[in-house]
């Protein structure tokens, strides 16, 4: 059982989400038309682990880019130019463009791995989060949790209360 | 920053989403204009070109690079402002640009895309341009890491992809805006161009570090971008081509045609698609102010390029020189000066950059300059190389001229595509700027 | 480890080979070129560059591996001219070879800029950086009137559309003399084994190549003549064609 | 190996032959349109596919009969190259000469024998049969022969030497007419004329180029055009750099650069029609500086006198200051060497400029030594033909006899005369009255096109024929013709032809002609040479020698002494000295410029037109392609407000050409100059329609003394059409602009 309450203004949403918080909801979804700081500072949400992807995938990449031209330069030698097998002026520039290539490759690759997308499972929502509601989510609330959750919510001043069926 | 009065949240989507949603005939008229002149002049020249030979062109002997290569250059810089700015001021938290940079993304992923279909023009065997991509082939042969061409090709695939994931994702929670609002079948892909997007806070989290990244990321690439594209030629001994100055000349270059792009754009945006409310004179103002710094840059650098041509005294140098100032393109060479040093200087006149007409006349001017910036690169240096007995002359023919036409419908074609499948302002980031609803207000 | 590093090493050495095999070197004595052209015929015969037409010339397409320059020295009556065959220098630093993305020129184990065709794509980067413009592109594919493709010469391969090609110092003799050398008990070819057909025909003997390597060929002793120069020289670019200047009696 | 009873192996064979047909059957059905690589089911003997092999025969190009090698792959011909053991050619070859082989495979060739189907001239041809051709030629010379009218037979060729030339000869002589005329422009007929005169014999001597030290040219291209071109490159090589520590010194003397003169040390621009003058001022210069000490010292300064340095200079424009400087190089050189060509040897005072040119020659001793002038004496395999006149008079008789209607069948053979003579010697008009032309050609050309019956020959590289090169090389030489590949087409060689109708006329022609083919003829003369040199050898030995000659494409005789140093008389020269100034057509006021038609080293007469490699050529000098333009000064273009394109209109006292400007820095500004061999009408696709003939507004002046076409002695006035056209030339910009480019660069500039 899901508990959704949706607020028109920003306050009254950061209001109900901290009340939640101390009221030992942990299981709280905050969705909002447009990112939030304070949204994210109730959920305790710092760095992101996503520079960790970024960060691996750039050195991989680097790693990655002149393996390539080195190797490949190797594999097969055809003097050009006079030039050394492992030239390095011109691999430091493939160097440079895969270290970016993977850099960014890996960081979508983090943001679907932390954010959870793509979720094809519907999960509980109300489109008007997407255009000018604030909706918080109480998750997985059994029993009286229900009730509790709902009233923090409507205390906050909710326009809007549902309780969904989590398809568990 | 609204010229008309603050919109309300729900008016941001009703408003953005409206421009996709809703069609009317002009649209389908215009699109139709657009995919038939770059199907007569760009695609049906180049199948003619495909079955006869480059040699349908009018490169010969003494210039076997030209209008290809010059609209090649031309693309990829226009490319430039798109994510390069979009990233810079995002990383800089300039409020402004929130409302442009959609566009302007899309502008750089459609001219890549256009330049890229240049590079296809250009080689002699297009049916084999893939083994110069670093794939094993049947050959058993990889390309060649140590050619420019090669820095061209990864550094175009890489700015390809990224420019794509950045515009992707910043787009993704209006996606979801987009799947909420519509039924059927588009609901149905939107679902999925939308990842699920919900908008919770840990998803904006992600989103926040992640773009951020990707704009990090992004800056120094684009300015390898372009710098590498002028190592095509700067990496040459070609006299006039052989210059240090290349790199940020080309840098330089690019962000100035690629911003009097977006200026353009913008202008057909707010005109078309009525968002008057969201483009405003700020931003009119500030690309202005941007403009005016570019041109100076590119003023001085190439004063710093003539100079430094003259300050050598070889006769290499002075001989491309000479024919660069005064020999057969010196009318198109200061048709350039004129464009993209002298009229921008028009624009230190705050009536002139706060006027939506003229701001659009000074960006077509600047990019028709940056055009033929790049023509003169390619048409005067190499017939002026080092022997004499082999100085030449190039002239485009009509099949180049009807490709370089063609190209803009192509972009046209592209970007008119792009606005009925992507809200062209950013829904939340707009909403970012407004002013938070209070219940006190 | 230290193998690893001496490997690495060995490849940073330039030109990867320790040596050439043979240095196929041509000198070309300006005092005795009279310009007749009989090379650049010669060249068309034996590597079947095509007859382009009025047209094409017209358009400066003209394919001639190697080509007479001429250059007028003062004004009448005081008037000179300089005749120079000009064709692919064979430089030991081409500009040309690093710029192809995919290796459709490297330069071989005897010291030749090679262009193989089958790998080009045409990007024609290799003719913007040559310094000597000895590069010529196919614009189209050239046809032979019948039956004047009966003459073509089966040893070389006839290019089509869209691919870069220039003077090779005529390889498939090169490679025949190898092919006859080593058939002959794996000795080294002789001096005077092969000849490119522009030096075979000269009728001044104006041209001479061989292996200057050896430093008891021919063309050895004619590097060394004092009016040796290369033709611009100072980029650097390494060529393996030693010019004679003209001399003054 | 295991045994296979010859039962076994007739089994075998016979299902291989069921494999066989049903293979066959099978490979019919599924046909496909390829080209086999190995064309010949059973390749003949001497055909290994994939192996080049190597045939010797003599280059037909020009008729300086170079020795040439083909390469030959899969019966094709690949590539031809210098014999290396011809004494003319040495292993060498002109452009000229390696494009035989557009001349073999051009696509333009004449494949079939053709009757006129039209209108004569119109160009319209049928194909008849080769029987058809010769009985209709055969039966009507044969007609003549019995009405004793075989004079009104008349046979015009071009230069043809050696057996071929024989052969000819034999015909018309048993026919009964003796009207065998040959017609070359490039042949130097006044140069022969001039050596008759001086020495009492009209041989072409051998220049010695080669060990010549000062070689002082009055307008011979003989890098060029001029007689024998690459045995003279050969000798200019050997000249510059082919000794020690020694290089020799060349000068020119003509009003345009030629390609000779760009490789001189000296081009001096004499005034046209001076250089004989020229020659004997510096004659005088050396009689009076002592430098002659000759017996007959005082006989010559009395012949000279008239030509002092003051008065040579005045009129041709040279000052004394070089002239003098001339005489003293010339005297004082190891080895000098005078010769003279070219329109030097083309003025109306022709023979007189040739012979002032011998006599400086005679002054300096420069006769019969090394370095000099050298006289063939014998030539191996003498015969009377050898030295057939090919000279202008003939043309001229013939055109009169023409007109005359005392022509009823005129054979031509590899000659363009309607090309090659001035449109004022109306040949052209003239063919009209000539009730039979029979052209023996392998290319349509503006002759060929006049002619009723047309006989298509082989072209040199599928026929029989041998050679003696002319000038000799010092000792005896002959050199055998071979056909290198098979014909092309269903065409004869121009000696089958003449046996064929030898046959088809019957009489005695065909005893006397007893040969069935061109070979055997060759084979049977060469044997009686081989016979009389080698006192009746066995048939063995013949046939070893034969073939060794054929494998070698050249027999001679190195060792054999031919005379050379037999000085002929000389006694004439100085009788012959006379005021050698050309007398121009045209006035010079009407007139202004003169014009100064060149032989090109690609085009020579306009018979190299034809072929692709030629056309595509740049002209050595202007890198002209694809068409002919006239040279101007720049200085004289600039007063007339001449650009390069404009299309000017020259004309002459005669006739008018449209040609396009194109300013020449090497050329007195009184002076335009065209090149000859563009300009043709139906010459093939690749001579098409471009450019003009200078040939056909050169008036026709002859020389007084041998009457042969003086065709540098024409003014012209020239005139802007105000039309342009594209001139179409290789060259950008022909200065170096202080690159290092010719030579290596100073260390600081």
């Amino acid at each position: 059982m899901a508990v959704i309450g949706a607020f028109a203004y920003e306050e009254d949403f950061l209001a109900a989400a901290e009340n939640l918080k101390a009221s030992g909801f942990d299981n709280i979804s905050l969705l909002s038309p447009l990112p939030l700081e304070e949204a994210q500072e109730v959920l305790g949400l710092g760095k992101s682990p996503v520079r960790r992807f970024s960060l691996a995938g750039a050195i991989l990449g680097g790693i990655c880019g002149f393996a390539m031209a080195a190797g490949t330069a190797l594999v097969f030698i055809l003097p050009t130019g006079g030039r050394t097998i492992i030239t390095l002026p011109p691999f430091l520039v493939i160097t440079y463009e895969m270290t970016i290539l993977f850099g960014v490759l890996f960081t979508l690759l983090g943001f679907h791995f932390v954010s959870g997308l793509p979720a094809w499972r519907d999960k509980p929502y109300l489109p008007s989060a997407n255009i000018d509601h604030f909706v918080v989510v109480v998750e997985g609330a059994a029993g009286e949790q229900v009730a509790r959750a709902e009233a923090i919510i409507r205390d906050a001043g909710a326009d809007e209360i549902r309780h969904v069926e989590e398809d568990q | 920053m609204f010229d008309h009065g603050q919109p309300s949240y729900a008016e941001v989507n009703k408003d953005v989403l409206a421009t996709m949603l809703e069609t009317g005939p002009k649209y389908w008229i215009l699109l139709g204009t657009t995919m038939g002149v770059a199907g007569i002049c760009f695609f049906m020249p180049w199948f003619y070109q495909l079955i006869v030979g480059v040699g349908a062109a009018g490169m010969n002997r003494n210039a076997v690079w030209g209008t290809y290569l010059s609209n090649f250059i031309f693309w990829i810089g226009l490319s430039h402002s798109g994510t390069l700015l979009s990233a810079v001021l995002h990383i800089t938290n300039s409020p402004w640009r929130k409302a442009i940079y959609r566009s302007a993304e899309a502008m750089t992923l459609f001219s890549l895309m256009t330049a890229a279909l240049f590079v296809m023009v250009h080689v002699g065997r297009v049916w084999f341009v893939h083994w110069s991509f670093p794939i094993p082939n049947q050959m058993g042969l990889w390309p060649n890491f140590r050619s420019p061409l090669m820095f061209d090709v990864m550094a175009i695939t890489t700015y390809l992809t990224a420019s794509s994931i950045f515009i992707y994702m910043g787009s993704v929670p209006d996606f979801a805006a987009v799947r909420d609002a519509s039924t059927g079948l588009r609901r149905r892909l939107y679902t999925i161009f939308s990842f699920g997007w919900r908008g919770t806070a840990r998803e904006w989290h992600t989103l926040g570090w992640a773009y951020t990244f990707f704009a990090v990321f992004v800056v120094p690439l684009a300015v390898s971008v372009h710098s590498i594209v002028s190592w095509d030629f700067a990496l040459s001994i070609v006299p006039g081509l052989h210059h240090t100055i290349f790199a940020p000349y080309f840098v330089c270059g690019a962000i100035y045609s690629g911003t009097a792009g977006i200026v353009t754009v913008m202008y057909c945006l707010r005109k078309f698609l009525h968002f008057e409310k969201y483009i405003g004179q700020v931003h009119l103002d500030s690309l202005g102010k941007l403009l005016i710094a570019l041109s100076l840059i590119w003023s001085y650098i190439n004063i710093l390029e003539l100079f430094s041509s003259w300050y050598g005294g070889t006769s290499f140098e002075l001989e491309a020189l000479k024919f660069r100032l005064i020999g057969f393109y010196a009318p198109l060479y200061w048709e350039m000066i004129l464009f993209c040093a002298f009229v921008p200087l028009l624009m230190l006149s705050k009536k002139i950059r706060w006027s939506w007409n003229k701001m659009l006349v000074i960006s077509i001017l600047i990019n028709i300059g940056m055009l033929t910036e790049r023509f003169i690169i390619v048409a005067t240096s190499q017939p002026r190389k080092f022997l004499p007995d082999a100085f030449g002359f190039y002239f485009p023919s009509w099949i180049e001229i009807s490709i370089t036409i063609g190209s803009f419908a192509i972009f046209a074609t592209l970007f008119l595509i792009f606005i009925k499948w992507v809200p062209s302002i950013s829904i939340y980031e707009v909403k970012e700027t407004l002013k938070p609803l209070r219940r006190d207000a | 480890m230290s193998t690893f590093v001496e490997k690495l090493r060995s490849y940073r050495k330039p030109g990867y080979y320790d040596e050439f095999d043979y240095h196929w070197t041509m000198t070309i004595d300006l005092d005795r070129c009279t310009g007749c052209e009989a090379c650049v015929v010669a060249c068309q015969a034996e590597n079947n560059l095509p007859i382009v037409g009025e047209e094409r010339f017209a358009q400066s397409r003209e394919i001639k591996w190697i080509r007479i320059e001429r250059y007028w020295e003062g004004e009448y009556p005081n008037v000179k001219m300089g005749f120079i065959p000009m064709l692919c220098q064979q430089c030991d630093d081409a500009p040309c070879e690093t710029a192809c993305p995919v290796y459709a020129t490297y330069h071989n184990q005897d010291g030749l800029n090679t262009q193989i065709y089958n790998r080009c794509i045409g990007t024609r980067t290799c003719a913007v950086y040559c310094p000597y413009e000895v590069r010529y592109f196919n614009w189209f594919t050239y046809t032979w009137d019948e039956p004047l493709e009966q003459q073509l010469n089966p040893d070389v391969s006839v290019r089509e559309k869209g691919v870069m090609e220039k003077c090779t110092f005529c390889i498939q003799r090169i490679r025949i003399a190898k092919d006859n050398a080593k058939d002959d008990d794996e000795r080294r070819v002789r001096d005077g084994e092969v000849v490119p057909a522009c030096v075979q025909s000269c009728p001044t003997e104006a041209m001479v190549f061989g292996n200057s390597k050896d430093p008891g060929s021919k063309v050895s002793k004619m590097m060394k003549n004092p009016r040796g120069y290369k033709v611009l020289e100072e980029l650097n670019t390494s060529p393996s064609i030693v010019y004679l200047t003209k001399a003054h009696s | 190996m295991s045994k296979i009873s010859r039962r076994d192996l007739l089994q075998y064979i016979g299902a291989g032959g069921v494999g066989a047909v049903g293979g066959v059957l099978y490979g019919e059905s599924v046909q496909r349109n390829v080209e086999l690589l190995i064309p010949q089911v059973v390749p003949p003997d001497d055909y290994s596919p994939g192996v080049a092999s190597w045939y010797n025969t003599v280059c037909n190009q020009c008729s300086a009969g170079c020795g040439i090698s083909v390469r030959i792959r899969e019966g094709k011909a690949k590539k031809i190259e210098g014999n290396p053991v011809h004494p003319v050619s040495q292993g060498r070859t002109c452009a000229r000469g390696q494009a035989g082989l557009n001349a073999l495979y051009n696509p333009d060739r004449i494949r079939t024998p053709l009757q006129n189907a039209g209108q004569r001239g119109s160009g319209s041809f049928e194909e008849i049969s080769w029987g058809d051709a010769l009985a209709t030629v055969g039966s009507r010379l044969g007609r003549l022969k019995i009405e004793n009218n075989a004079s009104r037979v008349r046979l015009l060729t071009g230069r043809v030497r050696g057996r071929l030339d024989e052969l000819f000869a034999q015909f018309m002589g048993l026919l009964g007419s003796d009207h065998y005329q040959q017609y070359d422009f490039t042949y130097p007929s006044a140069l022969m004329a001039a050596n008759k005169t001086s020495y009492g014999t009209d041989v072409l001597p051998y220049y010695d180029i080669k060990n010549a030290t000062f070689v002082l040219s009055f307008g011979a291209d003989y890098l060029g055009t001029w007689i024998s071109p690459v045995h003279h490159s050969l000798a200019y090589g050997h000249l510059r750099h082919g000794q020690e520590g020694r290089r020799g010194k060349t000068v020119q003397i003509e009003p345009r650069m030629s390609l000779t003169g760009a490789s001189a040390d000296e081009w001096i621009p004499a005034r046209p029609g001076t250089e004989g003058l020229l020659a004997l001022g510096i004659a005088h210069a050396l009689v009076s500086d002592g430098r002659y000490q000759g017996s007959d010292r005082d006989e010559w300064s009395t012949a000279l006198a008239a030509f002092s340095p003051a008065r040579v200079s005045a009129e041709t424009e040279v000052s004394d200051d070089k002239i003098s400087q001339l005489a003293r190089e010339f005297g004082a050189s190891a080895a000098s060497l005078a010769i003279a060509g070219g329109a030097a040897a083309a003025g109306t005072n022709a023979v007189a400029s040739v012979v002032a040119v011998n006599a400086l020659n005679h002054i300096a001793g420069n006769l019969g030594k090394p370095g000099g002038v050298i006289f063939n004496s014998e030539q191996a395999f003498s015969s009377a033909a050898a030295s057939r006149p090919a000279g202008h008079q003939g043309v001229l008789d013939l055109t009169e006899a023409m007109e005359a209607g005392d022509v009823e069948v005129l054979l031509v053979h590899d000659a363009n005369p309607v090309y090659a003579l001035p449109e004022n010697v109306r040949f052209q008009q003239a063919l009209q009255n000539v009730p039979l032309i029979v052209a023996l050609s392998s290319f349509p050309d503006e002759t060929t096109e006049m002619a009723d019956l047309i006989l298509p020959t082989n072209t040199y590289l599928e026929s029989w024929g041998d050679d003696v090169p002319d000038p000799g090389v010092g000792f005896p030489v002959a050199s055998i013709s071979q056909p290198v590949v098979a014909p092309l087409y269903d065409t004869l060689s121009a000696g089958d032809i003449v046996l064929s109708l030898a046959r088809q006329i019957g009489g005695e022609l065909p005893i006397r002609m007893r040969w069935g083919t061109m070979e055997e003829f060759i084979r049977d003369r060469w044997r009686e040479e081989y016979n009389k040199r080698e006192s009746a050898g066995e048939a063995q030995e013949f046939e070893a020698f034969w073939q060794a000659s054929l494998e070698a494409g050249v027999w001679g005789q190195p060792g054999a002494d031919s005379g050379g140093n037999s000085v002929p008389s000389t006694s004439s020269t100085i009788a012959s000295i006379a005021n050698p100034v050309s007398m121009f057509a045209g006035g010079e006021s009407d007139y202004p410029l003169v014009l100064h038609p060149y032989l090109t080293a690609t085009f020579l007469d306009g018979r190299g037109a034809n072929l692709p490699w030629l056309q595509e050529l740049p002209d050595p000098m202007t890198s002209v392609v694809y068409g002919s333009w006239a040279e101007l000064n720049p200085a004289t273009a600039a007063e007339m407000g001449i650009k390069d394109g404009d299309v000017l209109e020259i004309s002459s006292p005669t006739g008018t050409v449209r040609v396009p400007a194109l300013t020449f820095p090497a050329i007195r500004p009184d002076v335009v100059a065209m090149p000859i061999g563009q300009g043709h009408k139906g010459y093939g696709r690749y001579a098409g329609d471009r450019g003009a003939n200078p040939i056909h507004v050169v008036a026709n002046q002859i020389d007084t003394q041998s009457g042969e076409l003086a065709w540098a002695a024409t003014r012209v006035k020239i005139k802007r059409t105000g039309e342009k056209l594209q001139i179409i030339k290789t060259d950008g910009v022909t200065r170096t602009l202080g690159r290092q480019i010719l030579a290596p660069k100073n260390d600081h500039g």
